[in-house]
């Protein structure tokens, strides 16, 4: 069996069905958990929940006026990688067609010269927000294992993409096993770390609009 | 024969790009070999035909170079064209293999190819039949005498 | 038998010239991309060889390899079975037949003890004493094995006998194998395709003629003047690929404009081969030109790669049951941890009423 | 005293054929045994895979007849799917295989079969200028000037004087059975090398619609080739993408270069030689059953009564009547294993029809190496197929037969030519001669035809309809659960089929019935013989046991192709652990 093969097959079945099983059990666990509501009565003119929740999710796609300056390139910097790699994931032919393959989901996707140039650009924003991480005193105390295993599994699918695309270092078929090794290790981590916020970050941000809402906070 | 369709095609296919400046590419390394070959006397050979040239990027290039005063034809192991080009010392050296198709192309850059030269192993075996045949005709003419 | 003559001695006797030697090895040349001036050296070489002793064994094979080697335009076959090589043992050549046959390559082996080539063809039943193919009686293996001997080289033409092919494709019934998992102890060079590019076999024999060397090989044992890029690389549709425009289909409008073939199965970008450079039959085309997807028949195993038209980044297997069963796990999963989770909450919520009840 | 002569390897074949032969002491050949001794189990290998994609695997059956084995596999499919495809992609794979009938048969005349015929050595002694007016006296054909054969005596002169024989080395030059005078035999050489530089611009064909030869590309549902009307499609370059005005004039070139040598040079050279050795008309048929599955297929769709070769069965050399053959019929198609290392789970005395067919290896010969064959045991792998319970012919020699007792103008005309031209009666076609005769007669038929096809493809074109495929049953999503299909087609060996289940999208079963297999096979359970153990036991003498060219002659007159005969399966997976030889 080759490289390839083994990329291809057994490891990212393995890889898909512990993504898929670990993705489920977190969201299925987290939405049929307890839910800790806010004891107290809502204040008067409080917003209904579910208003609360939605805006508790787009409130938050923006920084608070006091932090904007601060905060955004962590800002500009995320958007930057987050749609990078939704281009790259979502809109080149080859992944639409293992999307096809496993869910029957088909759509067009953009030139593959484009999703090059998106690719390098990604690539670039993420080494970015590691140098920020690195240099900053306060992310380097709150950063966590997880945070850079995390960053390492999202960065490796990326570079070792542009490689197999470019022919850079070996043989294609070698760079492509890898490309696909480097995204079985990230479905595999995806469960059990911070990647998981690509699920949950609609459920905890909404949740914390609830919360607040209850309490007449602004967000 | 004609297959010319009542309609063109809905889908025509964008022009493709006939030229795509091989043929710049070559000519320039057939400049830069020529220069030192005249002042080295190291020959070159250029092969075209592996190169992603189009059909219109070798006529592009076969016009270019044009043709000199000397053209050569052999025919050993198939037809074989060669000729010096407008520029003394580059030679437009093209094969032909099964069924009259094109087999190698090149462009040497020499006093003259290296094929159109005799080789000293033939030149010695041409000797001993010349010899024979020599030899062959004075006893005929003795004989007839 | 007399003593055999060089070719460059076989040409004087014809009265033709070493013309005919330095254009057949400019074509050999070009077709290797060789070094400039190589195609003098190997002119000198081809004179002064005699013309090489090639055995040539068919074992699990269809044929196709030999039908393919008659399909050479340049060098043709019969340039080179009647002028630069001796071919003493061909099956599907060969005049003698029977017992006749068996002694020419006998006589062969003796008689060129250490300098003969042997060609194979076809994949080496290998299971139950490889009773699953004979000829004359005796086990593919054990001629395979017995051939090699007192061989200079072996070359393992098409697929079936560089990578087992066809007959080891799951499950392997008779236990085919490739030739070099059985001959270990003499250089092999494998020219994979099903067929082979006729011009990769000759090419590759004319060049152990007149060198008497191996060509350099790939970690396949490929020679990589053939094997050195992939389709995908030299495909006059990639830059259809890199502006994203695919075939859909067969016949549909992007099938007609020569659109990129990956969606449809296209295994050109991880096949090593030169079918988009020198082109089938004499240049006429090749299987993508001629709008169906490279199959990657010169890779090993390419049979089982999860099928001719599934798209190369697709997951090789069919994983719907399997995700379907883990994302039902995850949800029971899932629903017991909260469950858990609830019991273990109303057991504590419980315990702080018991106690503050208690305190009061 | 009973004599055996073993034929082991029976060369200028394809596969492997070992020919086993009881002879009376004055060399007649009392009866004889055929076996394959290779098997690879592809239709075990086939199980579980995708239909769409089993052309690829049946095509590699067999390289020399390399289309044959992809067309019956995607007709099986598309007759399981009931699946209709476009009108040009008939037309283009009627000129596929019309293209590989004349390939193969010029091929197995001068490549395979010419050498039982003719002397290479004794074509040293020819004297060129004679060979010139043998040659112009038989065909315009243009190389025939006495410079021409001199060239190529001088070639093989000094091929010969170089000491080392090549393929020509063993053969039985010299052998009394060898009738030419030496300016045929040098006609033949040179046409023999004529022969291997015209094949290869017939197989362009295939290259241009298939993408290569050998094993060009086929579809279900169609060709994989489109076709362009557009004028920019012809200017080479990244256009170049498809099937376009450049490529039909050469596909028209093509079949202008094959009539011309099929009328030239095949089949002059065929009445010539057949001339001197008209003995040869009188022995080698044996079974006198001949069937056909019919092919070329005159438009789309599926209506077997508009096809150029008709579909039937002759029985006991009766021309004046033909049976009906019904491939879904279980009665009527049955493969036997009582003399094949097969085990069927019935049991061995049973007949199994190729839908319900099994392919369990069980191998009860000697142990290699060995000297003999046990013919009391199995002894091939070949299995023994029966039509109706009997041993039939299949091949050239059935397809004319048919065209000749269904009334066909041109073949009656052509038959009646070449038997005037040897002064021969019709009877004399039940023979060795009569087989090879009949290959080339309908090579010609066949060819003549491959310039309409090619007409009606333009003319479509022209009028708008370029479909090649029909994409409509491409998804596996479409497909019934289970769904059974016969695709048959005469390959240029003989009446082919094969038989698919296809069951939730995958093969459940697949078996491939071949014409070697009904030629070369072994003894059924009656012991009836196969179509080449029949033959050779019809009035064969070996003048010398150990050069027994006779008896490659009658073989090769067949022209096997055994690895197509081989079984090719399994529909219980396994191979039996019972291998009772060690």
């Amino acid at each position: 069996m080759t490289l390839l093969d083994f990329a291809r097959g057994p490891a990212l079945q393995a890889a898909l069905i512990i993504f898929v099983l670990g993705a489920v059990w977190r969201i299925v666990g987290a939405l049929t958990a307890p839910w800790r509501l806010v004891p107290a009565n809502p204040r008067e003119g409080a917003l209904s929940p579910a208003v609360a929740a939605l805006k508790g999710v787009f409130v938050k796609m923006w920084p608070h006026k006091p932090f904007q300056q601060a905060g955004l390139f962590t800002f500009v910097n995320g958007y930057v990688f987050h749609f990078g790699l939704a281009i790259v994931v979502l809109l080149f032919t080859p992944h639409i067609l293992f999307i096809k393959g496993l869910t029957g989901l088909n759509w067009p996707g953009l030139p593959s010269n484009l999703i090059y140039m998106v690719a390098v650009i990604t690539g670039a924003s993420l080494i970015a927000g590691l140098v920020h991480r690195l240099r900053s005193p306060v992310l380097q105390l709150i950063s966590r294992n997880d945070d850079y295993l995390s960053w390492l599994l999202t960065f490796l699918p990326v570079v070792t993409g542009l490689l197999a695309t470019s022919h850079l270092g070996a043989r294609y078929e070698t760079l492509l096993a890898l490309h696909i090794l480097s995204i079985c290790a990230f479905l595999i981590w995806f469960p059990f770390g911070k990647l998981m916020h690509a699920f949950l970050f609609v459920f905890s941000r909404g949740m914390t609009g609830v919360r607040m809402g209850q309490r007449g906070a602004e967000l | 024969m004609t297959l010319a369709p009542a309609s063109s095609h809905p889908h025509a296919p964008r022009e493709a790009p006939a030229l795509t400046g091989m043929a710049d590419a070559v000519l320039a390394e057939v400049a830069a070999r020529l220069e030192d070959y005249a002042e080295t006397g190291r020959a070159a050979t250029i092969e075209l035909t592996a190169m992603p040239l189009t059909t219109e990027d070798r006529a592009e290039l076969e016009a270019w170079l044009g043709r000199g005063e000397v053209a050569v034809t052999i025919e050993s192991a198939g037809h074989s064209e060669i000729w010096e080009t407008r520029f003394s010392g580059v030679w437009f050296v093209r094969h032909f293999g099964e069924g009259d198709r094109i087999a190698t192309e090149s462009i040497e850059i020499a006093d003259a190819p290296l094929i159109v030269r005799s080789h000293p192993a033939d030149m010695r075996a041409a000797a001993r039949r010349l010899a024979a045949l020599c030899a062959d005709q004075s006893t005929r003419t003795r004989r007839d005498a | 038998m007399q003593r055999s003559q060089t070719l460059g001695e076989i040409l004087d006797s014809r009265g033709v010239s070493r013309r005919a030697f330095l254009k057949y090895a400019s074509y050999v040349s070009a077709l290797m991309a060789l070094p400039a001036g190589s195609a003098a050296a190997m002119a000198e070489g081809l004179a002064a060889a005699r013309r090489q002793s090639v055995i040539w064994l068919s074992f699990q094979e269809c044929t196709g390899c030999t039908e393919s080697l008659t399909r050479s335009f340049s060098p043709t076959l019969e340039s080179l079975i009647f002028d630069f090589i001796s071919l003493d043992y061909h099956h599907t050549l060969q005049a003698a037949s029977g017992e006749a046959a068996e002694k020419a390559r006998e006589t062969a082996m003796a008689e060129n003890k250490g300098k003969y080539i042997v060609v194979v063809d076809g994949a080496v039943s290998t299971k139950d004493g490889g009773l699953y193919s004979t000829i004359a009686g005796v086990a593919n293996v054990d001629m395979l094995r017995a051939s090699v001997k007192d061989a200079l080289a072996v070359i393992a033409v098409g697929t079936c006998a560089a990578f087992g092919g066809i007959p080891k494709a799951r499950p392997n019934p008779t236990g085919a194998a490739p030739v070099d998992e059985i001959v270990t102890d003499k250089p092999v060079i494998n020219i994979p395709g099903c067929p082979p590019i006729p011009e990769a076999m000759a090419g590759v024999i004319s060049y152990l003629v007149s060198f008497g060397k191996l060509p350099e090989l790939d970690d396949l044992r490929r020679p990589k003047a053939f094997f050195g890029e992939t389709i995908h690389d030299r495909c006059y549709r990639r830059p259809f690929y890199e502006r994203g425009l695919f075939a859909d289909g067969f016949d549909d409008a992007g099938a007609r404009q020569g659109y990129c073939l990956y969606k449809v199965g296209c295994k050109g970008p991880v096949t090593y081969n030169s079918c988009a450079t020198l082109k089938w039959n004499g240049g006429v085309s090749f299987p993508i030109q001629s709008g169906h997807g490279c199959l990657g028949c010169s890779e090993p195993d390419f049979w089982d790669q999860g099928g001719f038209y599934r798209p190369l980044s697709t997951s090789l297997r069919d994983l719907g049951p399997a995700l379907a069963g883990a994302a039902v796990a995850g949800a029971a999963l899932g629903a017991g941890a909260a469950w858990a989770s609830r019991r273990h909450q109303a057991a504590y919520v419980k315990e702080q009423a018991a106690s503050e009840g208690g305190k009061k | 005293m009973t004599q055996r002569i073993v034929v082991d390897p029976i060369t200028r074949i394809e596969g492997h054929l070992r020919i086993e032969a009881e002879t009376e002491s004055d060399g007649t050949i009392k009866a004889a045994y055929s076996s394959g001794t290779m098997v690879r189990g592809i239709e075990i290998i086939l199980r579980g895979r995708d239909p769409r994609e089993a052309w690829g695997f049946a095509q590699r059956i067999c390289g020399v007849c390399t289309l044959v084995h992809g067309v019956a596999s995607v007709r099986a499919v598309e007759n399981a799917l009931k699946y209709d495809i476009p009108a040009n992609a008939n037309l283009i794979r009627n000129l596929m295989i019309s293209a590989q009938y004349v390939h193969d048969h010029v091929m197995h005349f001068y490549h395979l079969h010419a050498l039982d015929w003719v002397d290479v050595v004794s074509a040293l002694k020819a004297d060129p200028a004679a060979t010139s007016t043998l040659a112009q006296s038989i065909s315009s054909y243009a190389k025939s000037s006495p410079g021409y054969f001199a060239d190529v005596q001088k070639r093989l002169k000094t091929f010969v004087d170089a000491g080392q024989l090549g393929i020509f080395a063993g053969g039985f030059w010299g052998h009394p059975a060898y009738k030419l005078p030496p300016e045929a035999n040098l006609m033949a050489v040179a046409h023999y090398l004529e022969a291997l530089a015209w094949q290869r611009d017939v197989a362009r064909l295939h290259a241009i619609f298939g993408g290569k030869n050998p094993h060009p590309n086929f579809l279900v549902g169609g060709a994989p080739t489109p076709l362009s009307t557009d004028p920019h499609s012809s200017a080479g370059g990244a256009a170049a993408t498809t099937l376009n005005i450049v490529a039909l004039s050469e596909v028209h070139d093509i079949i202008g270069r094959i009539t011309a040598f099929v009328d030239q040079v095949y089949v002059p050279d065929t009445l010539a030689i057949a001339g001197f050795y008209k003995d040869w008309f009188a022995r080698g048929e044996g079974l006198g059953n001949f069937m056909t599955f019919g092919d070329f297929p005159l438009d789309g769709s599926a209506d077997t009564t508009k096809r150029l070769l008709p579909a039937g069965v002759i029985l006991n050399r009766d021309l004046s009547h033909i049976e009906p053959v019904d491939l879904n019929d279980p009665g009527q198609i049955q493969e036997f294993v009582s003399h094949s290392w097969y085990e069927y789970s019935g049991g061995k005395a049973k007949g199994l029809h190729p839908y319900d067919g099994e392919t369990a290896f069980a191998y009860d010969g000697p142990k290699p190496p060995y000297d003999h064959l046990d013919m009391d045991k199995g002894y091939s792998w070949l299995k023994s197929p029966r039509w109706r319970g009997k041993a039939m012919e299949v091949g050239p020699l059935a397809r004319v037969l048919m065209l000749y007792a269904s009334g066909h103008a041109q073949t009656k005309e052509l038959a009646g030519y070449a038997l005037k031209k040897l002064d021969l009666p019709i009877e004399a076609m039940f023979s060795t001669l009569g087989r090879t005769a009949a290959r080339t007669l309908e090579t010609k038929i066949i060819g003549d035809q491959m310039k309409g096809w090619l007409d009606t493809l333009v003319a479509n074109i022209r009028n708008g309809e370029t479909a090649v495929h029909n994409p409509a049953k491409w998804d596996p999503s479409t497909w019934p659960t289970e769904a059974r299909g016969v695709g048959f087609m005469e390959a240029p060996r003989g009446a082919l089929a094969h038989w698919i289940v296809i069951r939730d999208g995958k093969i459940a079963n697949y078996q491939a019935v071949v014409p070697s297999t009904w030629n070369a096979g072994p003894r059924d359970p009656q012991n009836q013989p196969g179509a080449y153990e029949a033959a050779l036991a019809d009035r064969h003498k070996l003048e010398i046991p150990s050069q027994p060219l006779e008896i490659q002659r009658t073989i090769h007159s067949f022209d096997p192709c055994i690895a197509c005969a081989v079984h090719v399966a399994d529909p219980n997976g396994v191979e039996l652990s019972q291998i009772r030889v060690f």
